[in-house]
């Protein structure tokens, strides 16, 4: 029966309040420790991390360089903690644009259907077809490359998967009762969309974006291999990893820990995807 | 005997000499294609090809090449008609890309199938060392007009000591021995394979597995280590590829010669040879490249002096200076140099904005003058040094490579030295050119660097002479 | 003999059809005709009860009347105005004078909402109240369906089925509608609470004198309750009359075996000899002639060929049937 | 009487919930005589699914388990059996039928093959063998044209349809026992009299005895021979239907055939149980009625009272039963 | 059959969005700044030059009519030459594609073979600490950049096992798949990391689903109630999710095809981009989008043919 169907619902609603998921703490905590790293880069870290010693290249993991040097004696420890503000940053402008973007016009066609939604839905077809990181690296070359311009590639291509997520909840939340009562007491379509629809089809889309926060550092990185990343000599993940590429067989460590750092954050990210989801019972 | 596999970076794009520019394709021309008039191993000499000899005349305007008696790998001769189609055509093509090098040649005549007589409307030292060139490569008339150009750029008809057997698009080119070759018994490899392998990690990956006999483009931080491997041989074989710091003359402040002066003492070269490089390049002092042709060894070496920069610059009131430093995205080697020179910069108190750009798009900002410095490089095809002086100094409609520089007594001076036949005058005037170059710094020499290449340890004879060319009718496998 | 009041909501021929797409001809899907040809009316105050078995289109028609969704044609003419034609003047009109309640007492209400959020959104949309007095109001409302004010604070999720039900008869009376379309409201609670919602409009309805159109398939409900009764089966309404009348004398073979399947209390009834055979049919493809024909049990020849019988022209009963008053049994 | 063919003896249920162990069924007892129709009536959420479920051991949840009592079917406690003896109960002996069809067959595989598949698990026979009796099977349920519909998925079906084929699934394998967990309430009231007809059918031509769970009064009269009420996780009357639905002894029976509707006049107000049916984890002290019930005392609300006889098979749980004649009231 | 009778529709669906793309990839690559002609000639070009190979490709007529020469040589079973590799794209594209097609293609097999069995070992053994792991090790799988990943399988497998070879293509039937098994591997590592995760979380809700419980309760052994009933129901979310990643993962071969050598359609796009071969960007562009287009159109017919309640 719908009712007991809807307490049992509940019931597990509240359990997982109250037990928790696991995966939401471990996720929380990484990213928590993280964000601090970034903030207190200046305070933690030992070295400037664009800093080159000439004197002190190539060192392995020592007592000085705890995480050893690059090629041009940077200190890797430092970099990869200056370099989470980077890394967090690309995770974060990287999803929002997308999110706002793909959630509004997702929404639109969702509710309003009718041509919009035709329209969109092609325009989601084309950008869908298109192998994406390529779409990326045409957008950051014409705009040159640079983490700015990566953030409007991201959005312009990220936006799809937002918008296709919203409106297919609100399609199957527009026929819900709650809405079609909201049309009988004759409530506006802004209203309904943001007091109503809205706040109950964005949820998926917030699981979402923290998994979704994880193909960005990865594209991130992609970008980054290909040469089209952020701009030297800034401090980034991804670009270590790419700069560290030609060292891979002779000098492990300058790609190990910025590979250790992403593959974490992407893991805090993920978890905290799956501990969201289960605590608010959606799924992918 | 034995096939030789060689992993590089790229794959061929064309067969048909005249279309492209690329050194990926010219070093396999190189093995398929032979030309009139060869630059030797050493890369200081020409030599004899299917020219078995020649005669200049005295007002250097007519030359007549004696043909050797050759076949295609197809079993035809070559004669001088097919010297003659090769060499019209890398002038009159539409498609080709080298016509300007070629336009002084006005008259081409063939009294009979063993002689070409070319008659040049202007006097041309560096001529000769032109045919040299891959791009004039011989190629068989009959075959081109039977085949047509696309089919012939597929598989072409060789005369060189190898012969295109496949090639798969993307991964390989595949070539045989070339039986009819006229060296053909100088030939010990049964083929070659030449494949693509873009990252370099892999390609190295690849040959320490043993599944390459030789790689090319080792980059510099792996080459301490593969030395280190008994089973390969690594070999620093010396080239003319010269880097530069290219300078914007017509940007406000580098206008003035001091200030380019500065920038000069500012930049620690040897810190780039040891950091970029790894200690194997070299510190450069002048553009023609060591080696080479008329090189000048006791050129100018200014000393790395941040002070007297500093010093300079706010005499010429130049102080915090800040410039516009472009960037090629992808290249590593690139990326490194600017951010070593970024810091040393700093070091005489000038701001460096480094703008990462795709290449393509540096080249057009170059050209737009869109600039302050710039990383570029270059390396010789022709044994002579005109050519690269007419790009860098000789007022080209390139804006002397980007660079606007702009003297005309040297503009007159690379005019002089181009039609001058008296070699030991030839060089007084080089030289007079390295030193003016230096003393008004067109540009900023870096780093003089070899071709490094990586073979396994049973190969031998796998070497590449200054201009590029491997010899591999030499090479043997073990 | 007095003038006969006017109608307070007159609905002519309504059709809803759903589907019926596909743009090459002998491809193209028939239409579901979810409404077919539909015609009641309702006098202000009045309860009217719509039956029918699960799929007959009383959800739809209930909807429709509302302008809730599409339809394909027909009048609905609710206080004066064809609102089948209604501009968006007209429709904030219906809106303000006619209110829905829901069969899924969760569903209805959003899940993010508080209780009393709720109903001060409907409140201050339609600008019923001054927005000092909306917190009295809402009170006023809660207890006027047996609500401790308390509950304005609660969650949707945090109160029961037949709570949750409260809310949404509150939060409909809130508009003051002439008109209210209840939609199954009470098949989803239990027993017990099923009377206390059942009492509550009965309440109302007195109290406040708005006409209802009351939904629903259990038919003792009905006869409790309504004034009126309207039987659907498949898209088409074909018995209305006086529910007692109804009840006692159904005029339709269907309105009497579903009057027969009615499981009575009476532990020394059994179960009915024969209940109704076979499955209704699919309403894309409907039978030709009366679309009950294939399971009437008293069907004639003619029951199977032509147009289905419309509803009679005379009298407060009236059924689609050509079997004449009293040929039926219960 | 003869022995009866499944024996429950204090079933309780309990669920973890946040930590704490909440009894969902309690001391649950009551016997099924071949043959019989029993019908557990009572609220939503008074624990009648979960008493049908535990019977075949299939509780919807790791939070939930059996915390005591004995189902003896055939001389055996079941919830001794294992895994693999319990699967020859499931099916085999216990039929299962539930009440949203649609939701409970598979909608991927079709109708025939999951009953053909439940037939070769329980018996040694062939694909074509367990596909004849599949079809016979449908054929019995009143599917017309089995042979055909043998192929086809449930969506393909009506809901009326629907609820025959899993009738069909639940009866591949001859079960003893039927379990029909509120079969029929998303059902119209002309196809619920198709479907009680045809249990009452099975009934009489196979002998099966039958749980049949529900809320509906009217079904319980119509077709149950006893009928067990309950009300938060307790029965708190069982007896023969005349007894209980015609004088439960039980003030929340009483309530509960007080408040049909059809119990009344035109326009009359319904009579009400007042209040709400208790939450889990708000189970009140006592007796789980008294906060509702009429009859209250304090003694209601702090001893929990015990299922007792009160008449020739007639058990009620009440401190205070409504009397049985007027001339027992007036003691 | 009416089921299948979007198969008619389609086609006619994906007109609109292949138009979309060619226009969209015509306009993109021609505003990146950059001159192929430039690239082509190198440090030695002339404005002469540059001019008289722009002319020869065209490239200097306006951009419209440049479309329409496109649209018009499509027409005639062309795609325009290749500005760096001098011959029809078509003819280019025809020699890229099945390595592309086979890593691909093989990314999705292996994913499926590795997904699979691990998402049902989670799923059936909930809260274990073998689902952990399975969770944990695809969460972390997730984060790891396949660059650098198919770098580390190829320092294990190849130069340290010697099992497979270093890169490259291969060129008889069983070479070629021996030459394929660490790329696909590599791509099917993210991408199974995805599909378990999801497959997981659909086997849970459809273990704990009615018709799962109904299976039990007819008797069945835990074993059949999975592979027969629970697994059939959760694939078809999962072929989904595997169609709308087919973009992702075609996009993926770019860097991987890169980082083993292989001669696809990945590594002629990439140098088209960086050399600004319109052509090639253009036709590989277009056949990528086909690519998705048609896996999508595959995954829709396999979804009405895996759950026959659907509809399209
Ligand atoms: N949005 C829709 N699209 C297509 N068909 C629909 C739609 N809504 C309803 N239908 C169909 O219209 C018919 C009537 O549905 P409706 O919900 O009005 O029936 P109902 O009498 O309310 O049934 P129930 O008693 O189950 O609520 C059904 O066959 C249904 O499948
Ligand atoms: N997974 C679960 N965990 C904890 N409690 C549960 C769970 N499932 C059900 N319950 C609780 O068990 C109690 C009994 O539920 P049950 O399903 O047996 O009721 P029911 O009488 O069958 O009701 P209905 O008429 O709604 O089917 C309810 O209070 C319910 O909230
Ligand atoms: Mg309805
Ligand atoms: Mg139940
Ligand atoms: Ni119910």
């Amino acid at each position: 029966m719908t009712l007991a169907r809807t307490q049992t619902a509940r019931a597990g609603f509240r359990l997982a309040f109250g037990g928790g998921p696991l995966p939401l703490y471990l996720g929380g905590a990484i990213l928590l420790i993280w964000f601090a790293l970034a903030v207190m880069a200046p305070l933690l870290a030992p070295y400037d991390p664009i800093f080159q010693d000439g004197t002190a290249r190539l060192q392995p993991p020592n007592s000085v360089h705890w995480f050893g040097t690059d090629n041009f004696g940077r200190d890797i420890l430092s970099r990869i903690v200056w370099g989470a503000r980077i890394d967090l940053q690309i995770a974060l402008f990287g999803v929002v644009f997308p999110f706002l973007i793909g959630t509004t016009l997702g929404s639109c066609a969702g509710y309003f259907g009718g041509w919009i939604d035709t329209v969109l839905m092609r325009i989601i077809d084309v950008v869908l077809a298109f192998p994406f990181l390529v779409l990326m690296m045409a957008i950051i070359v014409i705009l040159k490359p640079g983490l700015s311009s990566f953030y409007v590639a991201m959005a312009l291509v990220g936006w799809v998967s937002y918008a296709r997520l919203v409106r297919a909840q609100i399609l199957v939340i527009k026929s819900s009762d709650f809405v079609l009562a909201a049309t009988s007491l004759g409530y506006s379509h802004s209203r309904i969309m943001f007091r109503h629809l809205l706040p109950n089809a964005i949820l998926g889309s917030v699981v979402f974006s923290m998994s979704d926060a994880v193909l960005v550092l990865l594209n991130g990185a992609a970008i980054s291999y290909l040469g089209l990343g952020v701009q030297p000599p800034t401090a980034e993940w991804g670009i270590m990893i790419a700069e560290g590429q030609s060292f891979i067989t002779s000098a492990w460590w300058i790609t190990t820990f910025p590979g250790i750092a992403i593959v974490t954050l992407a893991m805090g990210f993920s978890l905290l995807a799956d501990g969201l989801g289960e605590l608010l019972g959606v799924r992918e | 005997a034995g096939v030789l596999t060689i992993g590089r970076r790229e794959d061929s794009s064309t067969f048909d000499p005249i279309m492209t520019a690329q050194n990926i394709d010219f070093w396999v021309f190189a093995n398929v294609y032979d030309v009139l008039v060869r630059v030797d191993k050493t890369g200081t000499k020409l030599e004899p090809g299917l020219a078995e000899s020649w005669t200049v005349s005295d007002d250097g305007l007519t030359y007549a090449f004696t043909m050797r008696d050759a076949k295609f790998s197809d079993g035809s001769p070559i004669t001088a008609e097919d010297a003659a189609y090769s060499l019209t055509r890398i002038r009159d093509d539409e498609g080709s890309l080298w016509s300007d090098s070629y336009k002084v040649i006005s008259k081409m005549e063939t009294p009979d199938p063993k002689t070409l007589v070319l008659t040049l409307s202007e006097a041309s030292a560096p001529f000769l060392s032109s045919l040299a060139m891959p791009g004039a490569s011989i190629i068989s008339k009959a075959g081109m007009e039977s085949m047509g150009p696309e089919a012939y750029a597929e598989k072409p008809v060789a005369s060189g000591a190898f012969v295109v057997e496949d090639w798969l698009r993307g991964d390989r080119v595949i070539l045989a021995k070339n039986p009819e070759f006229w060296e053909a018994d100088r030939v010990s490899l049964d083929g070659v394979e030449w494949i693509s392998i873009p990252d370099d990690n892999t390609r190295m990956l690849k040959i320490e597995a043993g599944e390459l006999d030789a790689a090319i483009f080792v980059p510099f931080s792996r080459i301490e280590q593969l030395k280190q491997n008994p089973d390969l041989k690594v070999e620093l074989d010396p080239s003319t590829r010269e880097d530069h710091l290219l300078i914007n003359h017509e940007s406000p402040e580098l206008a003035k010669k001091e200030v380019r002066q500065a920038l000069d003492l500012a930049i620690d070269k040897q810190a780039v040879v040891d950091a970029v490089t790894f200690g194997i390049g070299e510190v450069a002092y002048s553009f023609v490249p060591k080696g080479a042709l008329y090189h000048y060894a006791d050129n100018l070496k200014r000393p790395y002096d941040p002070e007297k920069a500093k010093q300079m610059l706010s005499e010429a009131g130049a102080e915090g200076l800040t410039l516009d430093y472009l960037v090629n995205a992808g290249d590593e080697v690139d990326e490194q140099i600017a951010i070593l020179l970024q810091q040393q910069l700093a070091q005489a108190g000038i701001t460096v904005n480094l703008i990462k750009m795709d290449p393509s798009q540096t080249w057009d900002m170059l050209v737009a003058g869109d600039y302050d410095l710039s990383v570029m490089y270059w390396t010789n095809d022709i044994l002579d040094p005109d050519q690269k002086t007419t790009f860098v100094l000789g007022h080209d409609t390139n804006m002397n490579y980007m660079t606007r520089y702009n003297n005309d007594t040297v503009k007159q001076l690379v005019a002089d030295a181009r039609v001058e036949m008296d070699p030991a005058k030839r060089e007084e005037m080089y030289v007079e050119l390295q030193k003016t170059a230096k003393d008004d710094v067109n540009w900023i020499d870096l780093y003089y660097s070899p071709y490094r290449n990586v073979s396994r340890a049973n190969i031998e004879g796998f070497y590449q002479n200054p201009l590029g060319r491997f010899f591999l009718e030499d090479t043997v496998k073990n | 003999m007095n003038v006969k009041p006017a109608p307070l909501l007159e609905v002519t021929g309504l059709n809803v059809h759903f589907g019926g797409t596909g743009f090459i001809p002998g491809l193209r899907t028939p239409p579901l005709r979810a409404v077919n040809d539909v015609s009641l009316a309702v006098m202000p105050g009045e309860t009217l009860g719509l039956v029918g078995e699960s799929g007959s289109g009383k959800s739809t028609l209930g909807r429709a009347i509302l302008r809730l969704g599409e339809l394909t044609s027909g009048e609905i003419v609710f206080d004066g105005t064809d609102m089948a034609r209604a501009t968006v003047g007209d429709l904030n009109r219906l809106r303000r004078q006619s209110a829905m309640i829901f069969q899924d007492p969760y569903g209805a209400l959003n899940p993010r909402m508080r209780v009393g959020d709720a109903i001060a959104e409907v409140l201050r949309v339609h600008r019923k109240v001054p927005s000092s007095r909306i917190g009295s109001r809402i009170a006023e409302l809660l207890n006027l369906v047996g609500l401790d004010a308390g509950y304005a604070n609660s969650r949707p999720l945090d109160l029961s089925g037949g709570q949750c039900q409260r809310i949404g008869i509150a939060r409909a009376l809130a508009v003051e509608p002439k008109l209210i379309v209840a939609d199954e409201c009470v098949a989803a609670l239990d027993v017990s609470i099923q009377g206390q919602i059942l009492n509550l409009l009965m309440d109302l309805r007195e109290q406040i004198g708005m006409a209802i159109i009351f939904i629903a398939h259990d038919l003792a409900i009905v006869r409790r309750l309504c004034d009126r009764v309207a039987v659907m089966y498949l898209g088409r309404i074909v018995e209305t009359g006086p529910t007692e009348e109804v009840f006692t004398e159904p005029r339709h073979p269907y309105t009497a075996s579903l009057l027969r399947a009615i499981p009575d209390i009476d532990p020394d009834r059994g179960l009915p000899e024969n209940p109704l055979a076979g499955e209704p049919p699919s309403p894309i493809a409907l039978p030709c002639g009366c679309a009950f024909h294939p399971r009437c049990p008293n069907a004639l020849p003619d029951c199977s060929t032509g147009e289905p019988p419309r509803l009679g022209r005379d009298g407060p009963h009236r059924a689609a049937c050509i079997l004449p008053p009293g040929e039926i049994r219960i | 009487m003869s022995e009866p063919i499944l024996s429950v003896r204090d079933l309780s249920v309990v669920a973890q919930v946040e930590g704490t162990t909440h009894t969902i069924v309690d001391q649950v007892s009551f016997d099924l005589q071949r043959g019989e129709i029993l019908g557990l009536v009572g609220e939503s959420g008074s624990g009648k699914s979960m008493t049908s479920r535990a019977l075949i051991r299939l509780l919807q949840s790791s939070r939930l388990s059996v915390s005591g009592g004995s189902a003896i079917l055939k001389g055996e406690d079941i919830f001794t059996f294992d895994e693999r003896a319990m699967r020859d109960v499931r099916g085999g002996s216990i039929g299962m039928i539930f009440q949203n069809p649609s939701s409970h067959l598979d909608p991927v595989m079709s109708i025939g093959k999951q009953i053909a598949e439940s037939i070769r698990f329980h018996k040694a026979v062939s694909r074509k063998e367990a596909r004849g009796r599949a079809v016979e099977i449908l054929r019995q349920v009143g599917i017309p044209d089995p042979e055909r519909r043998y192929n086809a998925y449930a969506h393909e079906f009506s809901g009326g349809m629907r609820q025959r084929a899993m009738i069909a699934v639940a009866l591949a394998c001859d079960p003893d026992i039927l379990i029909a967990d509120e079969p029929t309430t998303a059902l119209d009231v002309t196809v619920q009299a198709q479907i009680l007809k045809l249990l009452t059918d099975l009934r009489d031509t196979r002998g099966v005895s039958i749980i049949f769970i529900t809320h509906d009064l009217g079904i319980v009269s119509q077709i149950c021979d006893r009928v067990a009420v309950m009300y938060g996780g307790r029965i708190v009357e069982l007896g023969g239907k005349r007894e209980v639905i015609g004088s439960g002894r039980h003030p929340y029976t009483a309530g509960l055939v007080a408040c049909q509707p059809a119990e009344g006049h035109p326009g009359e107000r319904v009579r009400t149980i007042n209040g709400q049916p208790p939450r889990i984890g708000h189970m009140p002290a006592g007796c789980r009625f008294h906060p509702r019930c009429p009859r209250v005392d304090e003694w209601c609300s702090t001893v929990c009272p015990d299922l007792v006889t009160s008449g020739p098979g007639h058990q009620v749980a009440c401190h205070h039963p409504i009397p049985h004649t007027p001339a027992e009231a007036a003691t | 059959m009416n089921r299948y009778r979007f198969v008619l529709f389609r086609p006619f669906q994906l007109l609109p969005v292949l138009v979309g793309i060619s226009i969209i990839t015509f306009v993109l690559i021609r505003s990146i700044p950059g001159d192929p002609v430039r690239v082509l000639l190198g440090p030695r070009s002339t404005p002469g030059a540059i001019e008289r190979i722009r002319d020869q490709f065209g490239l200097n007529e306006p951009i419209w009519m440049q479309y329409f020469y496109f649209v018009k040589n499509l027409f005639q079973g062309e795609m325009g030459r290749s500005i760096l590799y001098k011959v029809d794209v078509l003819k280019l594209i025809a020699t890229r594609i099945e390595p592309t097609a086979v890593l691909v293609t093989g990314a999705v097999c292996l994913a499926l073979l590795i997904a699979i069995p691990l998402a049902a070992i989670a799923a059936r053994n909930r809260g274990s600490a073998a689902d952990h792991i399975i969770r944990l090790v695809s969460t972390a799988g997730l984060g790891f950049p396949a660059f650098w990943l198919g770098i580390m399988l190829i320092i294990v497998f190849s130069v340290q096992l010697d099992l497979f070879p270093v890169s490259g293509y291969g060129r008889t039937f069983v070479d070629k798949a021996h030459h394929m098994v660490l790329p696909c591997l590599t791509a099917a590592l993210a991408l199974s990391a995805v599909l378990t995760r999801n497959l997981r979380a659909s086997l849970l809700a459809e273990l704990n689903s009615d018709q799962a419980t109904a299976a039990r309760a007819r008797g069945l052994p835990e074993g059949q109630v999975f592979w027969r009933h629970v697994m059939p129901n959760s694939l078809v979310p999962t072929i989904n999710l595997l169609a709308i990643n087919i973009g992702w993962l075609i996009s993926g071969t770019v860097v991987l095809e890169s980082v083993f050598a292989i001669p696809g359609m990945g590594q002629l796009l990439v140098r088209g981009i960086f050399t600004r071969d319109y052509m090639v960007v253009q036709g590989v562009a277009m056949c990528f989008a086909l690519a998705t287009v048609l896996v999508n159109f595959l995954a829709d017919i396999l979804t009405v043919a895996a759950d026959p309640r659907v509809k399209l």
